[in-house]
């Protein structure tokens, strides 16, 4: 390689401090703040124990941003909020101000710029996606459009606390589920075995390795048409999709059979209860692009249902333990099925061994 | 007698101020008219001694059972003979007790002489799955004592892979918590299977069950393949004027912390006026605060019974509760009851063609999954068969859409 | 066969109706009871819908009755009790009467004769227990003795309304524990794989079925000095002993490696949680016959605590869920240790998945 | 430009007031000034469109790399790319954000500008596992753009089978409830393990997410292989003063219904003089009641951390919480942080050593079994560790006195 193209090495700095970027008053009270309250939707009041008060503006993004957006959200950073920004992890943006009285001009700007001023407290906050067609290789939709969709009808309850407490909703675009449980989950479910392309198996995959990632072990070598391929035992193949990824030619994605499914009560934090996983509710929705009307319908009526019989603090899964299995599903006119019984590993916690029972 | 075996350890045991078994097993040895019984529990003491010496048991099991049946005697025979002689055959006879374990004094005292002229003179009232045992019999005596007692009313139980004795609370025989009819439901079940308790062709035991409600006096939920227990569906019935009682006696504090605190789903509050309001939606008939507040609370009218199915120990998958599998099923008419007796059919016919040996119903069901097990015996599923909705997404959904179908059916034909 | 040698073919009677032997007042009134209470540990009162009282005096019994015993017993129902009994499920025998002016003679006529009252409410009731070396043929101890040591240190316990709820105690000869679960469970515990009596096994045993009642498939069958045997492998058998009963040349019982062990907490009624199983707390106690010191000792470490801490109606479970596991082995002093986690099927779920955590 | 792609489906996500990936999308294809980027961004459109019309993915994987490093860029070549040219190359750079994600608006201008040298103009702030991720690259301009951004302080996040990019909360820089000093937990794990993030030779991804209090804000115990929530093990504190101007502002009712009773533990008591006792042996540090009277109710003074290992989502054994390893852990001193590095350290080796390949931390500990994993890693078991104690009697005791053993000295040592 000749001296100049001879690439560089990187500098590997690994993660970057924080402290460099963070706003000038939250550094200085660092660890030393004393409680908050909500001043209005949107606005968080942070108050430190030597009595110094910070405002909070919390606005959503498209979280995909076009360098456009980017930048106009920067401006608006430096004409309302001291050029500090910080993303949630559910990729709203925050701008910090020392001084009350920025506070409404700066929710103007960030309206008429087009973005969204909610998600705090007992909201809905901004729903936490992941690639889908958009990038990824393997997706069953697009969580993109499936979030622009459902958020557009979920505005009011974004822009509000009119929740019993927050609202952590979360999509997938394939079960792998990189994008992880919440109160409301809407997932990408398939219902058929992968179609295997037989022609490209030999070539694209290693075959020790597909078969060995199949959770039920429905995947054998196999030798189809004289050349090396797998075959799936249909009778036990779950399809969970997971041999596509290491297996293009184990095609899962399948534009009438791969639906969506709606899951609830997936809580984190230990807030009360210990963290609970998700349950699944609804299955066999449409995948319906572009605006997934099937979808969002439901969410609404569980969110409805959860708004409107659910006491404060609790959350989708306390509601629901509270009122229980029965009553959510009458509620929500759900229809419950035999797929809702659980037979993976330790399904059994999941029956009812008493007599309690709601009439 | 043949010599009288020196038993210090067992000796040990008549100290204290507990029944002593140890007691009365030489009340036998050295107080009863007859020998045979004597030198039965001599030897017996002395095998029971060298047990606890040793630390080891000496029976053996074998093959005895009385003409016509297959099962009913655990057959004992002694791996220490030689020295204990007269107690080298000792079965026992398992005798199905009255539902209810109801018994007249004199009914005991025929029974008593019934075995004193056959057996070693030593009753257990009665073993964990029910039956009356009669421990000490040799195999020529099985036969003889069992004619007798046949002839005033008695038969045997199960032992064997078979339906085994059932077991009933005494509920509403002296209990204002019933809401069943357990002796009913006991004496039509076991009455239904009595050629399957005799004769030992299941894939492994069947236990029967009943509690005449959820305070489950009769651990029917873990220890049976089919728990039957009584409950209502209609509201609690609240009489307020005890309440009021109540809480004057044991003040509102004692009614907040030991009532109203304690109920797991919340149905409860203490009104400011000292009445108790029940959401009955959310009462899950846990009976607890029926139990605390027994005068002023009762089980609704509407009664009925919820069955859960596939209770059994640890053996060989770890220890199972039987599950929900008929939330609320009234027991009133005749044709009832004989619905409730061709559930049990159908799940015994099912477990018997597709149980694998010394498989119970619990674990088959663990094997081919609940909603097959569901399928098989033609019940729909309903919520209150869970605690929560599955969490896992390893599932096939090709027939979601006609499932939830047939919900929907149901829902408008209800 | 000959004629008067022929057996006689048995009357299938099945299972006797209850309602022939019942006490009358209980006949009259059955269905028909309004609500009890407790006028001493011992005796409960019951009254009808239509006023009518009956008391219930429970005393304890030795389970495995001589015919002397059963015939006091009877005598004291005819002289006390218009001569009908009731045994519990724990064999307690129930004496009912019409007139509360008999219910103290009927005590101390119980009392003179050897018997115990008691085991009402919340006390501890009689223990329920099994064979034993009495007459099983796999019993690893002897449940009789054990429960009449114990027992005899646990009188006033029995006697008394002095624990915060009922306890129900239960002590099993084999790890089969046809004992089953309680507030506290006094249970076998193998603690070493089971010595093969090579020599027997070709005869005594079928060998396929007891290879495939190995919970752990730690059995193969094998040939050892020439002849068909079976054989263990030791570093996967748990010393369940399951396979004794098949092949008794699986010896799995042991002067010294067959010990007790303790679980608290099983919890068959649904008041309050649904019933929940017990849990190992105490392992490794001396198998110590004639009375076994070391097991009562424990026993009665953890009824104080319980006695001590528990608040009214929290049954053992109940107590122990409030103050936590942490608490509970600080207070019995017993040692908590790696074999308290569960590895067996579903054992995460006793995992602690959460910040929840005592100090 | 070349043939702008129709888009109608897309449209219709232009509609609404939600803020639209699609405009911004279309602002690149038609106002930015660099034709590249038009083009890219029209492309991109148009795949995409083809995927809503045929409801499928047009994107494959592949390899690609910046020099010296074997992960941080997801590669992607389109299936389309002879109708969709533009963006056939669309690989994503993973870079490490900083801890907590703060931002001032200068650095990133900067950053958009070095993107819109190189790549298609799309940024998303932030991936599920915390990176920024710079959407839509070809491969020459992958190095190019790393290069740049690489010489004023960024660097790659992980991808592939290595430790991977991690979370913090907000925390200590805006948070009362904050027990930890989540910026430096962060900081001082991920930069001792840079070499294993851009180098894969695990086998698996491993995560580490940090939360400050219990709320867990990074859903650090579901999504992490080492979850780091901060805790304190001393008193809460209690403002009486201000319990008393929360009741009066919201009733006493109010504190009964919402703060009490909510209580996981029954540890708080409501006084009749309105001052609030915390029973903070049995606070399990939920947060709960903090979080309601967050003015009164604030944690204590002795801060600490506990850490849970081996969460992850459902491939391939199902879902797996993370579970407690470590009850409490100081974080003071330097030896604090290092002990939890290494703590980490430990860890990673052990599952480097035994894991299979594409076993994450979770799965290995339910194949291996808890206490083989923390015999493994040298952690001493505590019932904190548990829900409950072992509800199954089949596990091997032999060891069982040493073990006892083992507790008594430690409890003596304590
Ligand atoms: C980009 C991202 C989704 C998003 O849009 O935010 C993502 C995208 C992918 N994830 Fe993920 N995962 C992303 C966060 C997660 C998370 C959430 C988290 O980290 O907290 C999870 C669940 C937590 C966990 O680790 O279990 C997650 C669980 C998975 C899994 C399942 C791992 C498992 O052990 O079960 C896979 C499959 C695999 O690795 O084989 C996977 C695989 C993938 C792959 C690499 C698919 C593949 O095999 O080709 C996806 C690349 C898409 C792309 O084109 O960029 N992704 N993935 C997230 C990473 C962005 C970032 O670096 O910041
Ligand atoms: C006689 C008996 C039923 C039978 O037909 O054999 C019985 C009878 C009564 N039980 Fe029971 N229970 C009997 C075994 C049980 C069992 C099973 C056992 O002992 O293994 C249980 C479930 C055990 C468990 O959960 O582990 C049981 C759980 C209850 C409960 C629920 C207690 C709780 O809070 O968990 C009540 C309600 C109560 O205490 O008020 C109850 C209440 C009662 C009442 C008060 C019901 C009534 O109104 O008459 C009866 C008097 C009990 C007393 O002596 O104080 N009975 N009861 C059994 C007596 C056993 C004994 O000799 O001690
Ligand atoms: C006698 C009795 C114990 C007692 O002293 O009370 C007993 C004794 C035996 N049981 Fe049991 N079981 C007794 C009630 C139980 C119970 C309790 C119950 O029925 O509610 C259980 C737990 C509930 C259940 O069914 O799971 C029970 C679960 C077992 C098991 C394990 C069954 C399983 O599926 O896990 C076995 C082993 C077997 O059957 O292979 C067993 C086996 C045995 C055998 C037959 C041992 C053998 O294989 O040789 C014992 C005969 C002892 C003898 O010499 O009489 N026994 N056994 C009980 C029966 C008396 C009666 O008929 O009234
Ligand atoms: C900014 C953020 C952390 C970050 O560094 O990114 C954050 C910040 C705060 N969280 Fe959070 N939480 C954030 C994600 C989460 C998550 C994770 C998630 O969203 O997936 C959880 C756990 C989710 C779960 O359980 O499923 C979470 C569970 C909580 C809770 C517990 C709520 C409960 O009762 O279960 C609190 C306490 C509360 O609400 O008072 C809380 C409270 C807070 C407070 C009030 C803490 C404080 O005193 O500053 C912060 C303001 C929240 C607000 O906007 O009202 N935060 N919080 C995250 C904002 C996400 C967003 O944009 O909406
Ligand atoms: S959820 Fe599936 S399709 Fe979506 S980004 Fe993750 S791996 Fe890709
Ligand atoms: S889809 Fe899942 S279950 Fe079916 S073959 Fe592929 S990996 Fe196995
Ligand atoms: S189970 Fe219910 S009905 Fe039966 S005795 Fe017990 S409390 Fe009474
Ligand atoms: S019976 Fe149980 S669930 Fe129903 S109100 Fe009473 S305590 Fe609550
Ligand atoms: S517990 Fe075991 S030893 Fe005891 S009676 Fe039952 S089977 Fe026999
Ligand atoms: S003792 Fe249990 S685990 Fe061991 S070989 Fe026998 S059946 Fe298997
Ligand atoms: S996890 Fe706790 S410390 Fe961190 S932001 Fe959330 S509430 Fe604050
Ligand atoms: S933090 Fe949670 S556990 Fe502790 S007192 Fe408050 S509500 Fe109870």
């Amino acid at each position: 390689m000749s001296e100049n193209t001879k690439p560089r090495s990187p500098t590997e700095s690994g993660c970057p401090d924080g402290f460099q970027y963070m706003h000038p008053l939250m550094r200085k009270n660092y660890g030393n703040w004393d409680h908050h309250d909500h001043p209005r939707p949107g606005v968080l009041k942070h108050v430190s124990k030597d009595g110094e008060p910070i405002w909070t503006v919390k606005c959503a993004t498209q979280r995909i941003l076009d360098t456009f957006s980017l930048r106009t959200l920067c401006d608006i950073g430096d004409n309302f909020a001291d050029g500090h920004v910080h993303f949630t992890m559910r990729s709203n943006i925050e701008y910090m101000v020392a001084d009350e009285a920025k506070v409404q001009p700066l929710i103007e700007e960030i309206e008429k710029n087009g973005f969204i001023v909610g998600g705090t407290a007992a909201s809905v906050s901004s729903i936490s996606h992941t690639q889908g067609w958009l990038h990824c290789d393997i997706p069953g939709t697009d969580a993109s459009g499936v979030v622009k969709s459902m958020m557009d009808e979920l505005i009011d309850e974004f822009k509000n606390h009119n929740m019993p407490n927050r609202v952590h909703i979360t999509t997938s675009c394939c079960q792998i589920n990189c994008g992880g449980q919440g109160d409301i989950a809407i997932n990408v479910q398939h219902t058929k075995p992968p179609k295997i392309d037989h022609d490209l198996v030999g070539n694209a995959c290693e075959r020790p390795s597909v078969v060995a990632r199949c959770p039920v072990a429905a995947i054998r070598p196999a030798v189809v048409n004289g050349k090396p391929s797998l075959e799936v035992d249909e009778k036990k193949c779950i399809c969970c999709g997971a041999c596509f990824p290491p297996c293009p030619p184990m095609q899962i994605n399948d534009a009438e059979h791969t639906k969506l499914a709606i899951w609830v009560g997936g809580n984190h934090s230990n807030a009360r209860s210990k963290p609970t996983f998700q349950k699944l509710v609804a299955a066999g929705i449409p995948n319906n692009p572009p605006r997934w009307p099937e979808a969002t319908a439901i969410v609404k009526k569980i969110l409805k249902c959860y708004k409107e019989d659910g006491r404060p603090w609790e959350r989708m899964n306390d509601w629901i333990e509270r009122i229980g299995w029965p009553a959510f599903f009458e509620q929500t006119g759900l229809p419950f099925t035999k797929f809702h019984l659980d037979n993976w590993r330790g399904a059994r916690n999941s029956l009812n061994a008493s007599n309690h029972v709601r009439f | 007698m043949a010599e009288q075996f020196k038993t210090p350890m067992l000796d040990e045991l008549e100290k204290g101020p507990w029944p002593s078994f140890i007691s009365g097993f030489k009340r036998l040895r050295d107080d009863h008219p007859d020998k045979r019984i004597n030198e039965t529990a001599n030897s017996l003491l002395g095998q029971l001694e060298h047990s606890y010496e040793t630390r080891k048991g000496y029976w053996k099991g074998g093959t005895v059972s009385v003409f016509g049946y297959g099962s009913g005697i655990i057959p004992r025979f002694s791996e220490v003979a030689d020295t204990f002689v007269a107690s080298k055959e000792f079965h026992t006879v398992r005798v199905q007790p009255p539902a209810g374990n109801h018994y007249t004094t004199d009914m005991l005292r025929t029974l008593c002489d019934s075995w004193e002229k056959y057996g070693s003179g030593l009753i257990t009232f009665h073993g964990q799955t029910g039956n009356i045992m009669f421990i000490g019999v040799d195999t020529e005596n099985t036969q003889k004592f069992f004619d007798e007692i046949n002839e005033y009313g008695w038969d045997l139980g199960g032992a064997g892979p078979c339906v085994r004795t059932g077991m009933s609370c005494m509920g509403a025989a002296r209990c204002e918590m019933s809401c069943a009819d357990e002796q009913q439901i006991h004496l039509r079940l076991m009455n239904n299977f009595t050629d399957d308790v005799h004769r030992p062709a299941l894939p492994y035991k069947f236990k029967f069950k009943v509690s005449g409600c959820g305070n489950d006096c009769q651990n029917a939920i873990e220890r049976s393949d089919m728990a039957i227990l009584g409950t209502w569906r209609d509201d609690m019935k609240v009489n307020q004027t005890e309440v009021k009682n109540y809480i004057n006696k044991k003040s509102r504090q004692y009614v907040i912390d030991n009532v109203t605190t304690r109920c797991p789903t919340n149905a409860l509050t203490l009104n400011d006026d000292d009445t108790l309001t029940v959401d009955n939606k959310n009462c899950v008939r846990c009976m607890h605060c029926l139990n605390v507040m027994n005068k002023a609370l009762s089980p609704g009218d509407d009664k009925g019974v919820t069955i859960c199915i596939g209770g059994k120990r640890t053996l060989k998958i770890g220890d199972l509760m039987g599950t929900v599998v008929i939330p609320f099923k009234k027991l009133e008419t005749e044709e009832d009851y004989e619905s409730l007796v061709e559930f049990a059919e159908d799940i015994i016919d099912f477990w018997a063609e597709n149980g694998l040996e010394h498989e119970r119903t619990g674990e088959m069901i663990e094997r081919i999954g609940i909603a097959n097990f569901l399928d098989a015996i033609g019940v729909e599923v309903d919520p209150n068969m869970i605690n929560h909705p599955r969490q896992s997404s390893y599932v096939r959904l090709d027939e979601w859409d006609a499932e939830a179908q047939k919900w929907f059916e149901r829902k408008k034909a209800a």
